[in-house]
């Protein structure tokens, strides 16, 4: 294209994840430079990290939930609180506890969550819900048929997992454990559930 | 007890439970159950003021607790060297709290990610992107928000009078009005084959009821004990047909 | 990589024009900084701007009338057009408030969603009916012979149901969904949710 020829590749997909307010996955970036392979997209990218790579940099590229995105660094942080005035709210623990139990045992029934945490969920699933942090997936084929629920991209955005395999390794239940083995096969799962879902792009 | 416990530093009965086996240095595996049901019970009668329902969670751990108790009191009789060992009454329990302690260490770990991550800014939202025409994007989610507004905001007379009470009976109207589409008039009987479930039957035949009372179909019986026959009075439109633009 | 020492003022102040939304004066980068004078702040930003000022850039400086603020180049327009071309649409409001009515109390008339909604729908039916999450049932045999609607196969599969009654129930919604006090912000929650997650609808 004629106008583009102007910016160097590089230049527009810096510009590309400036512009955008979610991840850039390599096929959208693919899609929108035209006459890229991918091969040569991803190669771009590697230069771009590389050139934000700098220690004088306040901003940097991050691979995050599928795909690429800007963000500043953690040492900036004390300075935008300070533009700001405010720092970001965070989870409450209850809400961190019935998150990692979704996240780890997705997809996953409310009563199930309960059954785990020993309490009552309502109010935090609802609060992880409105903050799009988890997402309805269905609902069980089974009496009462309860929805089901998983995490959203937003989660891996959140935590900056790139995706649902990123997950922090659960500690293995040592002797009592006989099913162990069962458990990886259920979170094998859940990363095909989320890549049909189209949450993981599959590089 | 030297140390002073709030319940609302805990997460729930369990996570309680985990706190006195810590503090006690007890081997997790081998809890001694009169101890800790003692000292379980000790912090809930500490417990002035309770909010109802979060004191009901960590009485039922109580119960619990006691029954186990109760169970160990049981001599255990001799087995055979070869004999199955005797279930530990305490495993379902040692189970429940390897598998909370699990996730309450997950949820650690997502609390030090969640700090690392909090320090990472992202572009403001940029309010002026126009809406694109690219394929739809809704979630469920936003759908379900939606309805709860849209149905605060009504008129409640209007909003109640078009309610058909559960979902399911929309369904079923609907699905009513796509097989007399297909097929019109249809013997009663018949449009109730194919439903299994009980719960099926009486969703179509309370849809078929406010069809009926909407006026969307009508029923008709020849003779009293006869057939009954039922006919859509919707007539097809189509989609050009009167509607907008 | 706790206290801002370790990134250079240039950083920082990089970081600074990246999470504004408005331009940020010399004053405004002055108190934030802490410790710089207003010349020493102004030549930083002199340094910035000489930085950005490379071809293969995307983003450069520019000073505007209320000061200092990061932009795309124009040269990269084309590219950022194209990018939020493929970005999945949403609902307006109005619509999506439709397709709930319609979701939840179909078979409906549009007389009868006026009445819930207080407001002429015909230009959202018609979106509706176009994208094809809506379908049209039949006419209703009274006065005036109204349209009734209900929601297409495609409805039920973009969100992945089998039937209708798969959908949640009014009383697992009204566990999820934020009250009647929260309604604004219900509308942000919304907004942000819709540009979270990550489904895109097979076209």
């Amino acid at each position: 294209m004629d106008t583009q020829a102007d910016l160097s590749p590089l230049g527009i997909i810096e510009a590309l994840l400036f512009v955008s307010d979610t991840p850039l996955s390599l096929e959208r970036i693919e899609a929108v430079l035209d006459g890229y392979s991918k091969t040569e997209v991803s190669r771009l990218l590697a230069d771009l990290l590389e050139k934000y790579r700098q220690p004088d940099r306040g901003i940097v590229v991050s691979e995050v939930a599928g795909g690429y995105r800007l963000t500043t660094k953690p040492e900036a942080a004390p300075g935008i609180q300070r533009l700001r005035g405010s720092k970001p709210a965070r989870l409450s623990r209850a809400a961190l506890e019935t998150l990692a139990l979704i996240a780890y045992k997705q997809p996953i029934t409310k009563p199930e969550i309960v059954a785990v945490r020993g309490v009552m969920v309502d109010g935090v699933l609802k609060t992880l819900v409105e903050r799009d942090l988890v997402r309805i997936l269905g609902r069980k084929p089974e009496v009462g048929r309860p929805i089901l629920y998983g995490t959203s991209r937003a989660f891996l955005e959140y935590f900056g997992f790139k995706d649902l395999s990123e997950l922090p390794t659960l500690k293995e239940i040592e002797a009592l454990a006989p099913n162990a083995a069962g458990k990886e096969a259920s979170h094998e799962a859940v990363k095909h559930i989320e890549e049909a879902e189209g949450v993981v792009r599959p590089d | 007890m030297s140390y002073r416990v709030r319940l609302e530093m805990f997460e729930g009965p369990l996570d309680l439970l985990l706190y006195l086996i810590q503090v006690n240095e007890i081997d997790i595996y081998d809890i001694p159950i009169a101890k800790i049901t003692q000292e379980y019970l000790g912090c809930l009668a500490e417990m002035k003021e309770l909010d109802l329902e979060v004191a009901g969670e960590f009485l039922v751990l109580a119960a619990t607790l006691i029954h186990i108790k109760s169970k160990m009191l049981i001599p255990v009789e001799e087995v055979a060297a070869e004999g199955p060992p005797a279930e530990d009454p305490r495993q379902e329990l040692v189970e429940r709290l390897l598998e909370y302690k699990r996730f309450k260490e997950a949820a650690m770990t997502f609390e030090e990610l969640e700090a690392d991550q909090s320090l990472l800014y992202v572009r403001p939202a940029d309010p002026a992107v126009p809406i694109a025409d690219g394929p739809l994007e809704i979630s469920l989610s936003a759908l379900l928000r939606a309805f709860m507004t849209v149905m605060q905001r009504a008129p409640e007379a209007v909003a109640g009078e078009i309610t058909p009470e559960m979902i399911n009976v929309g369904e079923r109207m609907v699905a009513l009005l796509d097989r007399l589409a297909l097929q019109s008039p249809v013997l009663f009987m018949a449009l109730f084959e194919g439903v299994t479930t009980r719960l099926q039957l009486i969703a179509t035949f309370l849809g078929l009821l406010e069809l009926l009372r909407r006026g969307l179909v009508r029923a008709r019986q020849t003779e009293p004990g006869g057939e009954i026959t039922i006919y859509r009075t919707v007539e097809t439109a189509v989609e050009t047909d009167g509607h907008p633009g």
